[in-house]
């Protein structure tokens, strides 16, 4: 099968050193994961599709934005396959382009409230802008 | 006993108390919590990726001040504590990236990972000991039933984090027992408050968050303690029924210093 | 001036389990190999002592090569185990001290690999005869 | 010097047809010891063989060699042949100019050259060879089975049945092992007790079979035929032939809050205690962890009401030596550990069980009489979670579970959600799998069985996180095939952990030199041929010490190792393989090389006297080799650094006159 | 010059003789010069005060001697043990070539020891008297009155200029204060080798080995070469030859030399510092030791007694022989 993203999905592999051939198919990533419902592709479809070089509706998808970097699924994962890498790695790739910023500074103000610590300003724009 | 302590961001303004009742328990406690000089902020989360590397050097500049000092260097902060351990761990085992960083930095020795990273909870268990702080507990919590939320960060990864058992930890229930108070276990302790993600999604936030305190109260908890002024933020703005304060708050009051800080 | 067309002499040492079947099964397939190549029966690959290497480049051999069960396969358990250590320490030593590499040789060949048995064997001794004659660890007094 | 009589064989055309079989036997007339030499159409033939023995008789002949076919054919014929002319069969040497020249080469000039060759040889070697007899030893007739479970049992009946004497060490109190703990059994649904206990009561009345239980194999010495083994019996304080099992007992003793191992601390049982009704043997046996008496001397209560006068505080562990001619381990295996699974909330929850322990609360004489019932609350669950492949199939780098699949899961997992369906229709069973394997006679049969007519949910996905809140536990878990997460309130939650071979095999293992997969399984001789064999002689393997297995199969492997037994113990002597290391002790330096390559710890050591060349006496240590161990691989002449150790057969004057001559 | 004096050593062996722990002692005493010191069994305090010798020439390992003297000595023997002699005090040990029962070992500090080479080249020959007591070596030469003075750095032998360890593995009894095992630049020669081109390397040890007069010294010398009877003396082994006849043989002797000690050889250097023909015979067993680092894991022979050597041990995904010269090949 001709796979047209191949660079990519080269790239996506080596830069997250996940191995997704690795994958048995279990979907323990998706049964652990807290951001599920949230989420248009879940963790086991981001190890398949990116497998299988289905990539670019993982790059346009709103799922990138919603992982909360928990782990879970690194720490769960009976095959030691690590998601949550993967999609790490998607996100990357995704806000690396120019102008793909996901957050602009802009919006900020309206999400602030009095309460909120740095950290999720920092975490949020760590995530969602290059 | 002296070590290296990187504060964080949030430990200088939202959550100055966290940081204050630290500073004052660690004085008690007989360690020298000694602030690294022009620290920058750690980021607050750890990116996975292997060629992510302009955003980890502000930790790897932290690990080499260290370093520099032959201590080992301590965080309070959960999510610091995560990402500069994470980053440490990088520096050990990626040597192409542990490349890349000492070339960009180019330090007179180069950084290989060497410092070693504890978590404020850990240095109390390592370094100080429970038994110690059983000690010179004067103000013992007797009585409190207490729930222990770990969140995700300190304990995932676990092969880098190497805190505790990451399905059933047990080092803020010792901690706990230590101040005299008893424990209260239950499941979603390790489960996420939502995170970051509260700023785009309160919902998801509230909904994660709801979760975890609905299970601490309905295992019989009556206040819980964290880390992570993050999480604290989630559990208390989605309503949580039951307190949730700093575990170095119930530390300060538990040595009976709690007055005396100036938080 | 005749010259006197150059053949290699290559010995080959064939556990007698897995590899000497194997080359027995090339037999009964007909898969050719050049007669250059001859071998001695040992029970395991580990029974070949590093003298005997050493041995038959002395008395004029061109090229030695080892065969044994494959790892995991040996009818002792580890006999081959220890053969690739001791192969590897073996051969790294010569290289280091400048003979060819391509001179020595260890293949797992099992009893049904009479196909691999041939194969390896003519693509040994193309690599021997591309090198000529053994000089390096050569000894004047054992010459043809 | 030898006196070597050469045979060429014609091989019809198959060998002449590329040789000049006459130029072979010509040249190789003229070699060193050569007296005779020949070349026949087919020296395996019945003239062919009277040639050789005529030759033999004429030529004075010590040694012979065959220029024929591959060894692996015919070197077994030829040697009888020689010891039926009267010389030692070890004295022959084939040089295979068949398989390894004639059918490889076209060319009659090549392949002719290259067969004088291969006859030199061959000559070379008979000239250094030595006349070798097999070593004999005779054979113990008596089998120890280690482990009293299914396999055990099974395999001390075969081969008592075949008339030998079989001695059963089990750790317990009673045999029965797993299976006694099984409710029912797939795909049959026969109750489990009710086809173990039969057994287990016959092996108690043959009088060919004794039973060690409460006991433990502490060492073992010696070979395939005479192994000498150390068995001690742990102390029961109760004189086991005494001892009637009427249980009063049991029922007097005050302390009775002893977890009981055999519901897995579902409940209690007493200090002193019987295992289950049909244990065997049926015999009280005193916990001293838990008995007052026995710790601080205060009670004695058991000793009062005991009808017999079978209670004895006073007794100590015994140690028994015995020797036996075969050894089979039958040690089973156990489930492992939850404790790095807590995402299912093991140890958090009592309602969080392992697939035994959900064996138990659906046994009749389990802790709940049979009913299901939960252990928090002792309600009926009326929602089940099944999980699969909990630390079963885990990469090594995910740092827990296991890498194998245990292989019964799936069925028994089955059995249970159908059972729960038949006899509890109003309870909903969810069955979390990642794949279901029931390869087996009528096994797929069941699980459709359990999915078509028991309306059991079988879902493709994992679950990932257990709650237990309030008196529900929330279970957390993806349906692949629907995509979605799934949030169900379960009363109930089943792990079906994995299964690892029992603590006490890798010290067993180093013991009898036994090698051990990295699971800790033991390794068969040939994975193929040689499944129930160890690549220790004299040792063989039952049951899921060997793999996971469920009951038929066990069944299946403990018959063919007592078959491997009776054969064993059905001969006199056993014949070694001549062909064997031995170390020449003037040489030997004892550094212990040689014994750390070896294979089937043939290699022991002794210290022995040497008078020295300056007159003085010395005590050394030197390696000895058992001839009876000993499978000839050679490994251990390469190992030893002075030389000291060569192979009778294969030894290194040997080779190195063959390399000469290839090479000259 | 050395930390300990040698007053130390002989106060400690002459208390050990006098209250009866052991009933000789193992030490060094002058050979015909001062830099050509030889080992010898003591029996007396008297001896000891005549004959001990301890400078910077003490290079002789006595972990060997062991294996006759203890079968020979009716008590214990004292040995005094530099941190290198201790490897091979325990591979020894691992192999039970003698009895620990009847061993006394004292530790002792090395400052490292001179390389009487180094010391010629600098104070040229006809050297009649060498003092190390001072800060530095006083070398007393025939031709000139005032003795030359060399710095001990300057002419430390090749094998302490690479110390590898200052930690002693093996002691009953440690004089002054032990050391760390370091992290010593010793393969960088046998990676400077190994980086030539065959060709090259053939020519660098068709000339070193040439020189070879099969004297047997590096095996007479070699802690690792205890053998009741050595295959280079066996007529039976097929690898008895008692001249280095040709380029052959001399490979031959320490090929097989040299695989006879792989896994065994503690890197002691004794080889090259007898050898009387300086071939640098180290660098075959550091390459062998350097393969076996890389290749199954970083292993040193003698750092405790008992462990299995890499040549009796495998694990099941080793590399292959061929994959040796895949590795660091251009």
């Amino acid at each position: 099968m001709h796979n047209k993203n191949q660079y990519l999905q080269e790239e996506l592999l080596r830069t997250s050193g996940v191995n997704p051939k690795k994958c048995m198919r279990c979907g323990k990533c998706s049964a652990t994961c807290p951001a599920y419902d949230e989420m248009e592709y879940h963790p086991h479809q981001f190890v398949n599709m990116v497998e299988s070089g289905d990539i670019e509706p993982l790059l346009n998808s709103k799922s990138l934005y919603r992982c909360l970097s928990c782990f879970a699924c690194i720490d769960r994962c009976p095959r030691g396959v690590e998601p949550a890498k993967l999609v790490e790695a998607v996100r990357l790739a995704a806000i690396r382009k120019q102008g793909a910023n996901h957050l602009k500074a802009d919006d900020v103000p309206a999400m602030l409230d009095d309460d909120i610590p740095q950290q999720a300003l920092v975490s949020a724009f760590r995530k969602y802008a290059k | 006993m002296k070590v290296s302590y990187f504060p964080g961001c949030t430990l200088k303004t939202k959550a100055k108390d966290l940081d204050a009742y630290a500073r004052k328990c660690a004085e008690v406690l007989g360690v020298t919590l000694e602030e690294i000089e022009n620290w920058q902020c750690c980021g607050g989360v750890f990116s996975t990726s292997r060629d992510e590397v302009a955003t980890k050097l502000s930790s790897v500049r932290a690990l080499k001040a260290a370093n520099d000092k032959e201590q080992p260097l301590v965080t309070v902060c959960s999510a610091c504590h995560n990402v500069i351990k994470q980053t440490n761990h990088q520096m050990q085992t990626d040597a192409e990236f542990a490349d890349k960083v000492n070339r960009y930095m180019a330090p007179e020795a180069p950084y290989g990972g060497e410092t070693v990273v504890y978590h404020y909870l850990e240095m109390l268990r390592d370094l100080v000991g429970f038994d110690k702080i059983k000690e010179k507990v004067v103000n013992p919590q007797t009585g409190k039933k207490i729930a222990a939320y770990y969140g995700c960060l300190l304990l995932r990864p676990n092969k880098v984090m190497q805190m505790d058992d990451p399905e059933n930890p047990r080092i803020i229930e010792d901690f706990i027992r230590a101040i005299g108070a008893e424990p209260v276990i239950y499941a979603s302790r390790n489960e996420c408050c939502g995170g970051y993600v509260a700023m785009e999604s309160p919902e998801l936030a509230k909904k994660k968050s709801n979760a975890v305190t609905s299970n601490a109260a309905a295992a019989g908890a009556e206040m819980m303690v964290t880390a992570c002024p993050l999480c604290r933020y989630n559990l208390v703005k989605n309503g949580s029924e039951i307190p949730v304060v700093y575990f170095t708050e119930l530390l300060a009051d538990a040595l009976g210093v709690k007055e005396d800080t100036n938080a | 001036m005749q010259v006197k067309e150059y053949k290699p002499l290559i010995v080959a040492f064939c556990c007698n389990w897995c590899s000497y079947a194997g080359a027995d099964l090339a037999g009964n397939n007909r898969l050719n190999y050049p007669a250059d190549v001859k071998i001695i029966r040992v029970p395991c690959s580990c029974r070949v002592n590093p003298m005997f290497v050493l041995r038959a480049f002395q008395r004029g051999a061109d090229g030695v090569i080892l065969c044994g069960c494959h790892p995991g396969d040996c009818h002792y358990t580890s006999g081959n185990y220890y053969t690739r250590r001791r192969m590897a320490l073996l051969f790294s030593m010569l290289d280091y001290l400048g003979i060819e590499k391509e001179r020595t040789r260890v293949e797992w060949v099992s009893a049904a690999e009479g196909a691999k048995f041939a194969a390896t064997m003519n693509d040994f001794a193309e690599k021997v005869a591309a090198l000529g004659e053994n000089k390096r660890l050569e000894d004047l007094r054992c010459k043809r | 010097m030898q006196r070597i009589g050469v045979f060429v064989c014609w091989c019809g055309s198959n060998i002449a047809g590329t040789v000049d079989v006459q130029a072979v036997s010509d040249a190789l007339a003229h070699e060193p010891g050569v007296v005779f030499s020949t070349n026949y159409q087919y020296m395996c033939s019945q003239a062919g063989q009277n040639m050789i023995k005529d030759a033999v008789a004429e030529h004075k002949l010590t040694g012979i060699v065959v220029c024929s076919c591959s060894p692996r054919m015919h070197e077994a014929t030829f040697r009888k042949t020689a010891a039926a002319a009267g010389i030692n069969p070890y004295m022959v040497e084939i040089a295979n100019i068949r398989e390894q020249c004639s059918w490889v080469h076209k060319d009659m000039q090549t392949g002719t050259e290259k067969a004088i060759i291969l006859g030199k040889a061959a000559v070379a070697k008979v000239n250094l060879n030595t006349p070798l007899t097999p070593g004999e030893s005779p054979v113990t007739k008596r089998a120890l089975v280690i482990g009293g479970g299914i396999a055990g049992i099974q395999t001390a009946l075969d081969i008592a049945d075949a008339g030998f004497p079989v001695d059963i060490v089990e750790k317990k109190p009673t045999i029965g092992g797993k299976m006694a703990q099984l409710d029912k059994t797939f795909p049959t649904l026969d109750c489990a007790a009710c086809i173990l206990t039969p057994k287990m009561v016959d092996v108690a009345q043959n009088d060919k079979i004794r039973i060690f239980s409460y006991s433990e194999v502490t060492d073992v010495k010696g070979f395939v035929g005479n192994f000498d083994v150390t068995i001690k019996k742990h102390a029961r304080y109760v004189k086991e032939d005494i001892c009637t099992g009427c249980g009063a007992c049991t029922e007097k003793c005050p302390m009775k809050k002893v977890p009981n191992e055999f519901n897995l601390g579902m409940d209690n049982r007493s200090a002193i205690y019987i295992p289950f009704a049909q244990a065997v043997p049926k015999v009280a046996t005193i916990d001293p962890n838990y008995c007052n008496m026995l710790k601080n001397g205060k009670c004695g209560v058991c000793s009062k009401v005991c009808a017999a006068g079978a209670i004895d505080y006073t007794q100590k562990d015994e140690f028994i030596e015995e020797k036996y001619g075969a050894i089979v381990v039958a040690t089973g295996f156990n489930p492992i550990s939850m404790d790095k699974f807590d995402e299912f909330a093991y140890n958090q929850s009592k309602d969080v069980i392992t697939s035994l322990e959900f064996e138990r609360l659906t046994n009749a004489a389990g802790p709940t009489a049979g009913k299901l019932l939960r252990p928090s609350d002792l309600k009926h669950p009326h929602t089940i979670v099944f999980v699969q492949c909990v630390g079963s199939r885990c990469d090594a780098c995910a740092e827990k579970g296991k890498e194998y699949c245990s292989k019964i899961c799936c069925m028994y997992t089955a059995k249970h959600a159908m059972l729960t369906r038949d006899k509890y229709p109003d309870t909903e069973v969810y069955v979390f799998y990642i794949d279901v394997r029931t390869p087996g006679k009528n096994f797929d049969e069941f699980y459709r069985r359990a999915v078509e007519e028991y309306g059991v949910h079988y879902i493709k996905g994992m679950v990932g996180k257990v709650t237990p809140e309030g008196d529900k536990l929330k279970v957390q878990a993806s349906d692949l095939l629907a995509n979605k997460q799934l949030h169900i309130d379960a009363d109930l939650v089943v792990l079906a952990a994995a299964i690892e071979p029992d603590k006490s095999a890798r010290p067993l293992a180093t013991m009898l030199t036994a090698s051990m997969d990295t699971n800790d399984f033991f390794t068969e001789a040939h994975p193929k041929l040689r499944p129930v064999e160890s690549p220790t002689a004299g040792v063989f393997l039952s049951g899921a010490c060997q793999g996971p297995k469920d009951i038929p199969e066990t069944v299946s492997q403990a018959g063919a190792a007592a078959s491997k037994v009776i054969g064993l113990l059905a001969k006199d002597k056993l014949t070694g393989n001549p062909c064997v290391a031995s170390s020449n002790e003037l040489m030997c330096n004892g550094c212990s090389t040689c014994e750390r390559v070896c294979p089937y710890g043939a290699i022991t050591y002794e210290n022995k006297e040497f008078r020295m060349p300056d007159r003085t006496t010395a005590i050394r240590r030197i390696a000895v080799v058992n001839p009876a161990v000993c499978q000839g691989c050679g490994c251990c002449t390469v190992a030893c650094p002075s030389g000291a150790m060569d192979l009778r057969g294969f030894a290194n004057s040997q080779i190195i006159a063959e390399v000469d001559a290839i090479c000259k | 010059m050395q930390k300990i004096t040698r007053d130390q050593l002989i106060e400690k062996a002459a208390s050990l003789l006098a209250n009866g722990t052991v009933s000789c002692v193992l030490g060094w005493q002058k050979g015909e010069f001062d830099y050509d010191i030889t080992p010898a069994v003591f029996e007396t305090e008297d001896e000891l005060k005549a004959n001990f010798v301890w400078n910077d020439f003490c290079g002789a390992n006595f972990s060997k001697y062991l294996v006759s003297k203890t079968k020979k000595c009716e008590g214990k023997i004292l040995v005094f043990l530099k941190p290198c002699d201790t490897y091979s005090f325990n591979q020894l040990l691992t192999e039970h070539r003698f009895d620990r029962e009847k061993v006394y070992a004292v530790g002792i500090p090395c400052e490292g020891m001179a390389d009487i080479a180094k010391v010629k080249a600098i104070a040229g020959d006809g050297i009649s008297a060498i003092d190390c007591s001072g800060e530095k070596l006083a070398v007393t030469t025939i031709y000139e009155d005032a003795p030359v003075m060399i710095d001990a750095k300057d002419v430390l032998a090749e094998r302490c200029v690479n110390c590898k360890s200052k930690k002693h593995v093996a002691y009953d009894e440690l004089i002054g204060e032990d050391g760390d095992v370091i992290d010593s630049a010793r393969f960088d020669e046998v990676a400077k080798i190994e980086a030539m081109t065959p060709d090259e390397r053939f020519a660098f040890w068709q000339n070193e080995l040439s020189r070879c007069i099969r004297c047997n010294a590096c095996r007479d010398i070699c802690p690792a070469c205890t053998c009741e009877k050595c295959v280079f003396g066996n007529p039976n082994s097929s690898l008895e030859n008692k001249s280095p006849a040709n380029s052959f043989e001399e490979k031959m002797f320490h090929i097989i030399r040299a695989f006879h000690v792989a896994g065994r050889c503690t890197d002691c250097g004794e080889c090259s510092r007898v050898c009387p023909q300086h071939i640098p015979l180290h660098l075959l067993n550091r390459k062998f030791i350097k393969d076996i680092d890389s290749f199954y894991g970083e292993y040193q022979a003698g750092a405790e007694v008992g462990s299995r050597a890499p040549l009796v041990n495998y694990t099941t995904d080793d590399l292959e022989p061929g994959e040796v010269f895949e590795r660091g090949d251009n």
